[in-house]
């Protein structure tokens, strides 16, 4: 139909495999591109960029801890999205990449929350303050863990899938309202006694590497997408024959 | 047709509160349950008054939370194992209508008697009289929110029954009903204003009427399909 | 007993003349086109076709975990079917869904008896709403329940409470019944019972699809055998 | 025969430890849990260090009197619900064994992560590290009681399912164990002595290890016949 | 098929030649004198009085609601009787609870199925302590479920939960067994499979005792009705 024509690239897009072949030739590409954005900006961030004039050296841990937390928070709306297309458009495809990117957000979530802790003790003398945007990151930590931990409660893969993907998109709802009520509740209060001190006007020698982390955390995190999206489909897709090809290492039969 | 479309709710509504009163405990349970917590926090903290009054809104939030918690486990957990959820799925309505029906009456046996026996604990933890009101009307909006963000959980870990991993899904969403909730008791007993607050408790309701049960329909047939 | 046999017999008479003599009275009820189910891509029975008019009560058969249950949750749209086609009255389900499930009468495994009600208001609960008193409790009469008409469900013995289920029968105001192995538990006058139930919806033009490791001869119109998927190795 | 009669508590540890690592998320669940109300309590309460701190104590006892409740209603009421709580009535063996065994199971998926788990909490609420040994101490102990008692709890509700009912039951006995536990908390903040209430915390729980099994096995019969 | 019924065939021979010409070997397994309940001051049934021989198969024959699964609550002792006796070879029941429970299974209604184990965990539990791997499964091959051996029981229809307690009947070491309607929600072959079992129990000396609507004549000794209470106004 013509409806199908209009629509086949779509459904390739969608195909396992067609998404396990394409990203096997970028994979190379994005892995070197990653290790190099991730070496340069380290390098210069700890080694060449000028200690700070307050914190000394002890600032240089943000070359970690802000790209891990601009990536975890992008990564739960990556996560809710595909979730999302995967129910309106029945991509299998979509709710893999969801599956992959919760213990990837996870992950993320968690190495920002203990550089923020470890970056907390040298400048605020604890490790732990209750701070709006700390503990909204802290929520997201734990919505992150809830989507997980769902996926262990089905045996069905689909069902596992789509619950995944509704606890998610109300997650993604939620987290705009969570953050804005964290923060609320933060002016409400008289500010607690000891300040975030976030630097927002920066030295651009300081700025530049930052930006050249975040950039090289995106595409960690797109490698580490990939990756565990493939795992994914070899896992799911064990009867079709193009992976049991693949895994005995036998030629295509066509 | 059309009333067809929109029916179920009372019906559910009316079945689930007998269900509710039948076993006559059921409507005091979670107000003994709220008494009780509310007795064990002076004796497990200091029990001087100022340091209680200054922790009384958030903690009546907690336990407000809390008593939700433990009974929405149950909204559909047993008609799961029964088949009337079965039953549910098949009637020809609307989902959301028995589903509604069901939360409402939820928030009839637990939301509602907490609001009302909420001023007695006030009054254990010594909060101002002026206190009272913005503290009913936070409580009577904030439940009707917790149930039905309660009940997206509870459909969505029926397969497993919930408990604790109930908690864990509800829980993170239950963040912006605790602050406002005890921020418009808070703000009252500062002498601040606590409409805004409220207004922001009746907008997550809104949000959350609308939301909520098109989360739990989804979740309904995800599970029977777990 | 030979009041209840010749009444089966009579009805079955009845229903073999309409059936096969004026096939312009009968119409296809519920059809289904090689209707398929997938669960983690493994796919459950091969597909089904059947078609099923009124007046007719089609058995579905099938050794344990053939996939009847599933069938039956397809259906009644509890489940999302993999591929396939089902059509109530000619129009396909999804473009007639409120009408299809406001005929429909489904009594699964579990029967949807609330242990916390008593029996009747269980029966009260599961009728059409404007089910009058006298016909509930003429149905629970039927079922050999009147005495325990006040008593909670969950005093019932199993029987009893699949008793409870089947009340519905002679309640519901549907066209097509779907049951489960409607016999799970009861007594041999319990059986007769639902016979003698199904075989008057089918005189009334009403049409059945039911499941069951037992025979109803007396009753059976057409069975529906389903059958596993044989691997291609 | 004497071999019978001690039997059942290692066969039913086993099976009810491989349900609760079935569900591989299990284990981790009641510690998110009690991490997660650990962080509604600064949302709901004033953030500040000091405000914290001298609450804490309580808190963690709390917290962990929450999680062990909101676990321990399933001892029995799945067993219950698919037949397998008879053949525990049936078994060969003196009831006590396979209930001590079922309890040692919730205590191992439930207590000893908490105690693991608590100085996290501890930190976030900014109490002293010389506090941290008596708290895990304390709570090693007073979880094992809290499976205990709750244990009973839930024999006793069981053709009910618990829910609110068993925390109005259970909560008036678990009263000692919070006054004790939260006590060796404070007593070790304030440099006091807490091995008196540690030592209290150790007999409660040899009294419980006595006693509840009795009256559990009589509350599982009653129910079976409830 | 025609193995089967010979088998069948073969083994009720035997146990008529043994049950009937060697009253030597036969002893009383199980007797129950007047045994009486009461609920709420009701009495359920009609004092009950049998006796169970070593290689009978004794059917409890009762209408829905009539107290078999009460009755055997009380022979478990999961409930306590109101009056009468029980005695296990001719002991009271009271002196012997710990050799009486650890000769008898149970399987009832509700067959103790974890659902979160799989199927050969599950049988693995419920199978006295010494079990080895091959005759577990065996039982599962027997039962039709050895390729379900790693499936969980969540995820089995309900005929294949209940062949995962009946798979207990071959690893079992209970002389006594205590069944109560094992044949619900069993296809034809389960059917089948469940006299088999039973007949080869009562060859090797074991007794049966249980209920079922159905009829087992094949396997059958006896049979004893409960009666309901007939009130005297
Ligand atoms: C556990 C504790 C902490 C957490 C959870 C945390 C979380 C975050 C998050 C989520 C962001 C990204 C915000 C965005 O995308 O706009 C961020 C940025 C940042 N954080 Fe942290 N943080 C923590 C501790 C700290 C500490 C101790 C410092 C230094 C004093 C710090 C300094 C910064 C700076 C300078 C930025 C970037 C500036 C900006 O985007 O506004 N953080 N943090
Ligand atoms: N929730 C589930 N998740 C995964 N598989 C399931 C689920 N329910 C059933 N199955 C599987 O689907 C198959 C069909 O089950 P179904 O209950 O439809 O069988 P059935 O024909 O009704 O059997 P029975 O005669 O025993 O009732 C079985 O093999 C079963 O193992
Ligand atoms: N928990 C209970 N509390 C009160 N009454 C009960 C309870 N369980 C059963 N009864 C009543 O006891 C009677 C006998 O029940 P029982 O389950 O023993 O019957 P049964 O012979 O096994 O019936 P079925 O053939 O339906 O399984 C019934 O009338 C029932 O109403
Ligand atoms: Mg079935
Ligand atoms: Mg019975």
């Amino acid at each position: 139909m013509n409806f199908n024509l209009q629509w086949t690239w779509f459904h390739r897009l969608g195909s396992p495999r067609w998404f396990y072949q394409k990203t096997q030739r970028w994979l190379p590409w994005l892995a070197i591109a990653t290790l190099a954005l991730l070496v340069t900006g380290l390098v210069w961030g700890l080694a060449f960029a000028p200690p700070d004039a307050k914190q000394g050296n002890s600032f240089r841990i943000i070359y970690l801890h802000v790209p891990a937390s601009v990536v975890a928070l992008a990564g739960y709306y990556i996560m809710a999205i595909s979730g999302a297309v995967g129910l309106i458009w029945r991509i299998k495809l979509s709710f893999m990449l969801m599956r992959s990117a919760a213990p990837i957000g996870a992950a993320l979530t968690f190495i920002a929350l203990v550089t923020g802790a470890i970056w907390g003790k040298p400048t605020w003398g604890a490790y732990w303050v209750w701070d709006a945007r700390i503990t909204s990151m802290l929520i997201l930590l734990f919505l992150y863990f809830g989507v997980i931990a769902l996926r262990h409660t089905y045996s069905n893969n689909e069902a596992a899938d789509k619950a995944g993907a509704v606890l998610s998109l109300v997650g993604m709802v939620n987290v705009p309202i969570i953050y804005k009520s964290v923060d609320w509740w933060q002016t409400l209060h008289q500010p607690a006694t000891i300040k975030f001190t976030g630097a927002p006007s920066m030295h651009p020698d300081m700025f530049a590497p930052l930006v050249v982390m975040i950039i090289g955390f995106y595409s960690f995190y797109s490698l580490a997408l990939i990756l565990f999206a493939r795992a994914e489909i070899l896992r799911r897709e064990y009867r079709a024959s193009w992976v049991r090809q693949l895994v005995t290492n036998q030629p295509a039969e066509k | 047709m059309a009333n067809n479309l929109s029916g179920g709710f009372k019906a559910y509504l009316h079945r689930d509160l007998l269900i509710a009163l039948r076993d006559r405990g059921d409507l005091s349970k979670p107000l003994m349950f709220f008494l009780l917590v509310a007795v064990m926090v002076p004796l497990a903290i200091a029990p001087e008054a100022s340091k209680l009054s200054a922790i009384a809104p958030g903690l009546i939030w907690i336990l407000a939370l809390l008593a939700t918690l433990l009974s929405i486990e149950r909204l559909f957990s047993e008609d799961y194992a029964d088949g009337s959820l079965e039953q549910l799925l098949i009637s020809p309505n609307l989902l959301m209508m028995p589903i509604l029906g069901k939360i409402t009456a939820h928030w009839l046996v637990i939301g509602l008697p907490l609001t009302l026996l909420s001023p007695v604990i006030a009054i254990w933890f010594s909060l101002p009289i002026s206190a009272m009101v913005p503290m009913m009307l936070s409580l009577a909006l904030g439940t009707a929110v917790l149930s039905l963000i309660g009940a997206v959980g509870a459909a969505l870990t029926l397969p497993r029954q919930g408990g604790v991993l109930l908690a864990l899904l509800v829980m993170p969403l239950y963040m912006p009903v605790l602050i406002f909730g005890s921020a418009t008791i808070q703000a009252a007993v500062d002498g601040l204003n606590w409409l805004a607050p409220l207004a922001m408790l009746a907008a997550l309701l809104a949000v959350a009427i609308v939301l909520c049960p098109l989360a739990i329909s989804a979740g309904l047939r995800i599970a029977k399909n777990g | 007993m030979p009041t209840a046999f010749s009444a089966v017999f009579w009805h079955n008479t009845v229903l073999i003349f309409l059936g096969s003599n004026s096939p312009l009275t009968t119409h296809t009820v519920l059809k289904v086109e090689s209707l398929a189910f997938e669960r983690n891509d493994a796919v459950l029975f091969q597909p089904v076709d059947f078609e099923l008019k009124a007046g007719e009560a089609l058995q579905i058969l099938g050794v344990n975990g053939s996939g009847k249950t599933t069938l039956f949750q397809l259906l009644t749209a509890i489940l999302p079917s993999s591929s396939g086609q089902i059509s109530y009255c000619g129009q396909p389900l999804s473009d007639c869904r409120y009408e299809y499930l406001s005929d429909v009468l489904f009594i699964g495994h579990q029967s949807g008896v609330k242990a916390a009600l008593t029996v009747e208001e269980n029966l009260r609960w599961m009728s059409p709403n404007n089910t009058s008193c006298e016909k509930i409790s003429a149905a629970l009469e039927a079922v050999g329940l009147s005495e325990y008409a006040q008593i909670h469900c969950a005093n019932l013995s199993a029987g009893q409470k699949r008793r409870v289920a089947l009340a519905r029968l002679m309640t519901a105001q549907a066209k097509l019944w779907l049951l489960d192995e409607p016999l799970t538990s009861l007594d041999k006058q319990g059986v007769e019972l639902v016979e003698r139930c199904m075989c008057q919806h089918l005189t009334q033009g009403g049409a059945i699809l039911f499941s069951s490791h037992q025979d109803l001869a007396q009753v059976t119109t057409r069975n529906y055998k389903l059958e596993p998927v044989v691997e291609v190795a």
